[in-house]
């Protein structure tokens, strides 16, 4: 017999169990343990590759499987009257029970899937659909884009030719360290990213300062935080150095 | 105080772009309007939506009114749906549904349904906002229980817990 | 083919829904229905929210139709809380700023007046869709030319583009 169900199509052993259940037309209330342990580890022989982590579940019921089919294959000891209870359960009870479980689960969660797509009568929301984001509405004025605009264009005429130069010799960027360190310092909270260039006077020291963080970063001195994407960067002493 | 018309119009316009529930002490607030008053008004609105077959109505949830569709045009609007549309995977469904339906419900009760260890599956869902921790229960270790959020129903196009779909033997 | 209550009914389920403007061409389609039709319908239903003082109303504006609140009542949604507010980082500001007023423009011509490498600010400002490409520049490398959006006239509350403040002596 082979197999060409992959084993990463089931989302865990009981899925497993309950689709043999079903190939087979076997009454979940009655089912032959013997029969569905082989079928079942079959399966798992005939799986290549596997991720360990999730194997271990169906190994853990691999192990069930083969000790519920050696408990329903030891004969019941008919003068031991002292495990009288013993006789009215059927070991397979907890076993139909978690497959009973799992299928009314299994079939919820394709009847909210049935919901979701629509395909039962549903109510839809308005700004619904975007799950993984929080709502959040952009917040900008006209005037500070104009601004924006206006400042970059100002820079430009005097210091384009500076652009991609690194600093003269006149700005030594070991200094600009020591002027953070000290600066960042006397705040504890950190500064924000955009204010510390605010203390540049040309494009050159500008430069110099940002390379200098980005030494300061390396030598894990300074650390620099950003929340999200649009947020503004948090740069701070790392904690411990004094 | 607003006249009575105005009054049913602030409402609607206020559910309108609000995509949430609102509670009648939020929107007293909002109106400054007694909740009594409100809560007259709001029921008066719920009949007058739902005399004609209008594509909106009105929901009252158990953490306040909001608007929504009817449910008789779903058909139509399932054809304008995005399709972008986040998907869930079936694993993650088979989570969400335990805890939709066992609420509160902690991690091991749901693994103990799955048969699989669903850490991973749970944190997407506490990241996707369908489900918030809600306390611990009170057994030894205190394990975190879990329950579905106002955003679970809105993607599932619930108006509340109560009208999800009946188990299956249940 | 609808009846007629049942189509006003859809299309204000639909409006409802949608945040956008939607065509009569789009509408047609989802609805199966001819475009005069809806337009009459529309119409028809615009007059029917304008009579009373309604809390929502029907908006036909340059990209199709849309729902919104009616302004009469903007005094009390102002004291509503808002949804999360984010804004522009300075660095995003400025290169937004450079699209809208140089648009269509390539990222390597957004580089050149920031001085700065911008492809990450760029990334975010398609994602956050206030702008987009929009074909390629007829030099060697085709690079992506870009625009900015309908969205980013919503956020600026700019009617269009030609809306755009001056710049100093230009």
């Amino acid at each position: 017999m082979s197999y060409v169900v992959d084993l990463d199509a089931f989302h865990g052993p009981l899925d497993l169990l309950l689709y043999l259940v079903e190939k087979n037309e076997l009454d979940i209330y009655d089912i032959p343990v013997a029969v569905i342990t082989d079928q079942y580890i079959e399966h798992l022989q005939s799986t290549g590759d596997f991720d360990l982590e999730r194997m271990g579940d169906f190994i853990l019921m691999a192990s069930y499987l083969l000790n519920l089919k050696s408990r329903m294959l030891l004969p019941r000891n008919p003068f031991d009257n002292e495990n009288e209870e013993d006789e009215l359960t059927d070991p397979r009870d907890e076993l139909v029970q978690k497959l009973l479980d799992y299928k009314k689960f299994k079939q919820a969660a394709q009847d909210l899937l049935a919901l979701q797509d629509g395909d039962h009568n549903r109510i839809y929301y308005r700004e619904h659909g975007n799950l993984a984001e929080p709502e959040e509405q952009i917040v900008a004025d006209i005037k500070v884009l104009l601004n924006a605009y206006s400042k970059l264009l100002n820079s430009l005429p005097d210091e384009q030719s500076d652009n991609y130069h690194l600093p003269r010799e006149d700005i030594n960027i070991a200094d600009k360290m020591e002027e953070l360190i000290t600066y960042l310092r006397s705040k504890s909270q950190g500064i924000i990213f955009q204010v510390l260039f605010s203390r540049a006077h040309n494009r050159r020291e500008a430069l110099a300062f940002f390379l200098a963080l980005l030494e300061l970063i390396r030598l894990q001195k300074v650390i620099a935080v950003q929340d999200g994407i649009f947020s503004d960067i948090i740069i701070r002493l790392r904690e411990g150095d004094e | 105080m607003l006249m009575w018309d105005e009054l049913k119009g602030s409402i609607e316009a206020i559910l309108f772009m609000r995509s949430e529930p609102i509670s009648l002490e939020e929107l007293a607030h909002i109106l400054e309007t007694p909740v009594a008053d409100l809560k007259l008004t709001l029921e008066e609105m719920i009949i007058e939506y739902n005399r004609s077959k209008r594509g909106i109505q009105i929901i009252y949830t158990a953490s306040g009114y909001m608007m929504g569709t009817n449910p008789e045009y779903s058909n139509i609007l399932v054809r304008m749906e995005k399709p972008v549309k986040r998907k869930l995977s079936q694993a993650a469904m088979e989570a969400l549904a335990i805890i939709a339906y066992k609420q509160p419900v902690t991690r091991v009760e749901i693994e103990q349904i799955r048969g699989v260890k669903s850490d991973r599956i749970i944190y997407s869902l506490l990241e996707k906002g369908l489900i918030v921790e809600a306390g611990h229960k009170a057994v030894p270790g205190k394990p975190v229980l879990y329950t579905t959020t106002n955003e679970f129903l809105k993607v599932f196009g619930l108006p509340s817990l109560g009208e999800l779909p009946v188990l299956e033997g249940e």
